[in-house]
């Protein structure tokens, strides 16, 4: 057992660091927020090609780098304190882990690699944005001769509009169990699913709602895994959404920090004031402990154990929730200037906000957590 | 100690009750509901109206003594008000500054000319004020004042930049707090001018906030001008003059101020029922505690009016601005929780704009920093009514 | 609408205050604390008969006072921040309210002269200590001839060993609903109720556990009130234990603030602490705002309307949690003192911890307001 | 990073379970479970000959050097050793102090004679160690350390006063912090001194707490006396010596607490299920979020441990104790409310003695004090790890 970050995943994260600080400062952030798909193809390309971060966590089967979850961990939470505007999560974190997880082979073969060179972008098609229970999966199917046929509304599906690959989570209809859960691969350009952008208060990354009517598939759309297989994508994504959160909750902490020991009052500097620093004093506990839960939650992706029902859980609960305490100080520490449009505070405020309650909000997390202890 | 209405406050209700109702069912039906959290100017030219109209028919000042036009109603009159006011859907005052602020100071401090010119016009809403305090870099530092003003012959020559000044964009003056004494520093040498906002020296730019409104400005003076007279309460005295009219700030308007949050608080119950999470027992809990935090502030507002009123010294004044600013920013996180993934969706029809429960959620984060911090809040009840060490000034 | 305290209450706050700091000082409540009954026979002659306190909110109609809830709550509250052993909470603020509620008109006759002139002692026995709801009562009765027979066992008494009266709730056997809560008034000593004192952290008020076996009473023994007069009972009780809670918040801001000023830590008094003036801060936050809350529910008592059902939890919630809070930071700083036996604070922690889940925890009569809110 | 353990490590687990199996169903079953939080002096006549055991099997300080009478075992086998040490139950150590305190300090700065003397009988629980640190007036302020010790010939007279002794009753020795140099202030003319607690001019005596027992004490030094060459590190470098000290307090015997605290945990859990407030929805979530807590402390345990084996620099070591203290205090509470009314009634059979529970409950509150209090925990993170301005000393 080592819990060293090895001299390797240190080198990737440099990397990614001096990377993103010069492609992702926040006049790019402001620029992605306002563009159509809330990033940028250039940028992208350069992330999933020059970088590879596409092709990380991809097995080398499927012309991945075959390294593991903690180095893709590594990168989110760098992605989280630039808020770098790219479809890695919604790609990575999300469509491909249910391919790897519950692809057939032939699947794997016509999707991934093209996924791990950045040619092909892809998203998770579930609900309504939320907790990923049985009843929040929104969409239905029904055998239709040799296919399938589904329908239904997500809402809030992460680059839904922009991606080109679309993974669908469907129950079959009059189904109460998981048994009747079932997830397909199909083109973001099919007949009888259209794609509405929505207006959202976090502007760093576009959600859009998915309507499917009467959408005709076929057989070789069906995923192998069903319901395992999603809430293990749905594990994965909670743990690669806790990484960007911790990164913002580091950046609110970094910028708390820097913001206090340069803004004075009183004669003084507001940092060494003890309410102001005390209150920074706690933003790092929530940093440093959110570092130890989450990689140890990357190590058990690595270790494909049960342990992923509990370590997903507590890397969500707590590191969401913590975000938001960490960008809610950063904003009361910042004072009059960081409710304001132009300080960069508020962008971390709302991304937090949204990582919250994406995939499920800290309470329903803490349930999760209660199952899995047997209470 | 007693809860009772008297029958004559009861018939006051009753007549208040009745007359907004008749006008804002009828004339003024569609500005019901304007100006709540973060959406302070919504409907601004038929709000002036309406404005005007409660000054015609004298509802506009009622707590103002008599003889400068109001009505010199009781406390328990004015909080009655305020509670129908609230209850009845009238829309958020645009004159409150004007009322509240620069009139009750010009009453105490000021001349008999600056009444007589001034008064009228603010009660029957035909002038507008704004405050001219904060400045960039003071922050909860008030008294790191650098706007300038100095003589030229019968006039005050204005030169600074003040900051977060709500309404400065629609006034026609602003009172303003700036030395008057060259080289002065802290407290002393400063002077409270009322200043016309309408002039080529001045120059307001609005603040985009967090939710893509502009509700605040900043306000550059740049050789602006003011007639020597208009000094309130005498040259140098700024910061004594400056330090009552913050006092007025609290008092009856906390009763509207609460009665704004009933209809906040009102509208994220009757969501909670719509959407189910008001059978979920943690959401219960939480509503139930914020209830509860709304009733406390409020019988601890009733207590600071009525131990006001009868000259009774006591503490609870104190923490009404900690208390209320603490319990609204949580207000806005619970009705974020409450509406689960719908919280994300902003206003569809709109290039970027937040629904209320959004503002709210998103405005209430000033609450705590605005009208010094929470921190700035812990100092002073803890220098002032529990008589600890104060925190040295830095050099 | 007044909501300052008038001459006259102001006059008995003053009085009690002083009275009480000269006979309960905190010497005399550890001699209490190792006392049978927890509470000297004498004192108590002399708050009832010479203060007048037992005789304060009887009706004049029985020879009390006559005076309100407010000053009821004044001398509560003044008992709280001494922590005086007496029996005036299980005697006024309970079983006497119980009487003048539901009582007879006999039964009043019987019994209130004598607990206004300080000569009965008297209690609520009803269920466990804890909440109130209909589950809650854990005595059973049955009509057996003209009158009934009383079984059970009713945990943790308030005085239960001590006190001449035993006002009982019981419920009848195999009733379902509120209709079949019927309430006793017997006499301490009766055939078939025996008496164990226990063992309780906090030793500034002593509970015991009353068994009923096959106890046969008259019909003369029963109320006329059922149901609604054990919750206007217990609702007001709980209010009367939140005026004593607001006693204890206050000592422990007294004496936080007083502790503060006087330790040296680093060459200065830790009062002058940044991170101490503000958990001060927050304490007096507390306490006046407990004020607030408190005074409005006895003004509601006093005004006698169905706010009782809201005013109730909202001081029995608020002030006990914060009573709570306030004894955590109390403790926390006076740091080593803090966790001795000679030091004061312990025994206000320990009071504190105890009202808060005595008559309901806070989150029960969150609960309770909920439902009030018609949630 | 890597969570598997190595086919050594699964060994070395396997071998220490069945050795704790083997003897605690054995001749030390009866002191199972002994020894928990607020429960320190628990069965101690039984539980020093269980630790004189493990001392005489090998397994009393497997984590010194071979030189020194260890086994050398790896950062990792410690690990493995306290995990297996408390799931079996195994009681509480008496020997703490001196096998994490006294001996790394003197390996690290002793003379060889005071290793050949010490080392030995501390490993194997033939003497017993308390710390003489904490003064009456310092608290967390270590530094204004008033008692003294001057030179008489080949010994030293110390003159002086100690608190919060664990274990003083009980102890062969104690390691002192005194002033050795006349009229020197803070960090200078501190000597760290080895002295024997079993002499005249020792008096010890018991603090009780608020739980009725006495598990710290006051020592009085009135013209105690120690050998001369008895001081740690040379003369007037006790500072030094004594900041050594406290880090060793960290490291490993940080997994055995956390052993512990799971040990109470699950006793909770165990008691939530039984009574049915696992049913309550809010006791879930706080159960839940002791449970996230507790992991979240292994991981930053586990984190620490490795960074430091490896050399690297990071900052989580500096969470660690606010971390757990704010963790246990919330513990004791959480295992309250679950015992409901419950947790009024304590121990029947005794004149005042908690239940395990309440104990945990009321010797939590002392977590966020010893040790640097909670407020100093965050000073020195803000100071040291985020190099935020120093806090100014008073005169």
């Amino acid at each position: 057992m080592n819990f060293t970050f090895s001299e390797e995943q240190n080198l990737i994260r440099e990397t990614a660091r001096g990377f993103l600080e010069e492609i992702s400062p926040s006049t790019a952030v402001r620029q992605w927020m306002e563009s159509d798909k809330g990033y940028d193809d250039g940028i992208w390309q350069q992330l999933a090609e020059d970088m590879g971060w596409a092709a990380l966590a991809i097995p080398e089967d499927y012309d991945g780098l075959g390294l593991g979850y903690v180095e893709l961990a590594i990168i989110m939470e760098e992605c989280g304190y630039r808020l770098t505007g790219s479809p890695l999560f919604a790609t990575i974190c999300q469509a491909a882990q249910a391919l790897i997880h519950g692809g057939t082979e032939a699947q794997k073969q016509a999707h991934l690699p093209a996924i791990a060179a950045g040619q092909t972008t892809a998203t998770l098609a579930f609900g309504n944005g939320g907790s990923f229970g049985l009843d929040d999966i929104t969409l239905s199917y029904r055998e239709e001769g040799d296919g399938f046929m589904l329908n239904g509304t997500a809402g809030q599906v992460i680059d839904g509009a922009s991606a080109d690959l679309i993974i669908t989570v469907a129950r079959k209809e009059g189904s109460a169990d998981e048994s009747g859960v079932r997830l397909f691969v199909l083109p973001r350009e099919t007949t009888g699913l259209s794609a509405t952008t929505l207006k959202t208060m976090d502007q760093t990354r576009r959600l859009t709602r998915l309507e499917f009517a009467n959408v005709t598939v076929g057989s070789d759309t069906s995923l192998e895994g069903g319901w395992d297989c999603f809430l293990k994508t749905c594990r994965i994504a909670s743990i690669m959404l806790a990484a960007e959160q911790l990164g913002v909750s580091r950046w609110c902490l970094d910028a708390a920090v820097t913001y206090a020991m340069d803004r004075m009052q009183f004669g003084r500097a507001i940092g060494s004031f003890q309410a102001i620093k005390h209150k920074c004093a706690d933003m790092m506990v929530r940093v440093e402990s959110g570092i130890s839960g989450l990689y140890y939650a990357a190590c058990v992706i690595d270790a494909d154990t049960d342990e992923l029902a509990e370590a997903s859980p507590i890397a969500k609960a707590t590191l969401c929730s913590d975000a938001m305490k960490n960008a809610a100080e950063c904003l009361q520490i910042h004072g009059g200037i960081g409710i304001t449009w132009e300080a960069d505070v508020h962008l971390y405020f709302k991304r937090a906000r949204a990582g919250e309650s994406q995939l499920g909000a800290p309470a329903w997390h803490r349930e999760q957590m209660a199952l899995a202890m047997d209470l | 100690m007693d809860l009772n209405f008297s029958p004559e406050e009861n018939a006051f209700r009753a007549e208040i009750r009745s007359w907004l109702a008749e006008h804002l069912n009828g004339e003024f039906a569609h500005i019901r509901g304007l100006g709540g959290t973060g959406e302070q100017l919504e409907g601004f030219e038929e709000r002036i109206k309406w404005e005007q109209f409660l000054g015609q028919s004298g509802w506009a000042a009622i707590g103002w003594p008599k003889a400068f036009g109001g009505r010199g109603a009781s406390l328990m009159e004015q909080v009655i008000f305020a509670e129908e006011y609230a209850r009845a859907g009238a829309p958020g005052r645009l004159t409150h500054i004007g009322l509240e602020l620069a009139a009750p100071t010009i009453m105490a401090f000021g001349s008999d000319e600056q009444k007589a010119r001034f008064l009228p016009k603010i009660r029957d809403a035909e002038e507008l004020w704004c405050q001219g305090f904060s400045e960039p870099g003071a922050g909860s530092d008030l008294s790191n004042i650098r706007t300038k003003a100095r003589r030229e012959g019968d006039e005050w020559v204005i030169e600074g930049q003040k900051i977060w000044t709500s309404h400065a964009q629609h006034s026609d003056w602003c009172f303003l707090l700036c030395r008057t004494e060259e080289g002065s520093r802290n407290h002393k040498g400063l002077s409270f001018l009322l200043v016309p906002m309408d002039q080529p020296g001045i120059d307001v730019r609005p603040i985009k906030q967090l939710t893509g409104d502009a509700e605040f400005n900043e306000v550059f003076f740049d050789g602006a001008r003011t007639k020597a007279d208009l000094v309130v309460g005498g040259e140098g005295n700024g910061w004594k003059v400056a330090m009552a009219t913050l006092t007025f700030e609290r008092g009856v308007s906390t009763l509207a101020q609460q009665a704004n949050f009933r209809n906040e608080l009102d509208e994220i119950i009757a969501l909670a029922k719509a959407n189910d999470t008001a059978k979920d027992p943690i959401i219960r809990q939480r509503l139930a505690e914020a209830e509860m935090g709304l009733r406390v502030q409020r019988y601890n507002a009733l207590r600071t009016l009525t131990n006001a009123e009868s000259g009774t010294f006591s503490r609870e004044g104190y923490i009404a601005k900690i208390f209320w600013a603490s319990w609204h920013r949580e207000l806005g996180k619970l009705a974020m929780d409450i509406m689960g993934p719908e919280a994300e969706l902003i206003s569809q029809d709109h290039d970027y704009k937040m629904k209320r429960l959004q503002n709210l959620f998103l405005f209430s984060r000033s609450d705590t920093i605005y009208a010094g911090t929470n921190q700035v809040q812990r100092n002073i009840i803890a220098e002032r009514a529990l008589m600890m060490p104060k925190e040295p000034r830095g050099a």
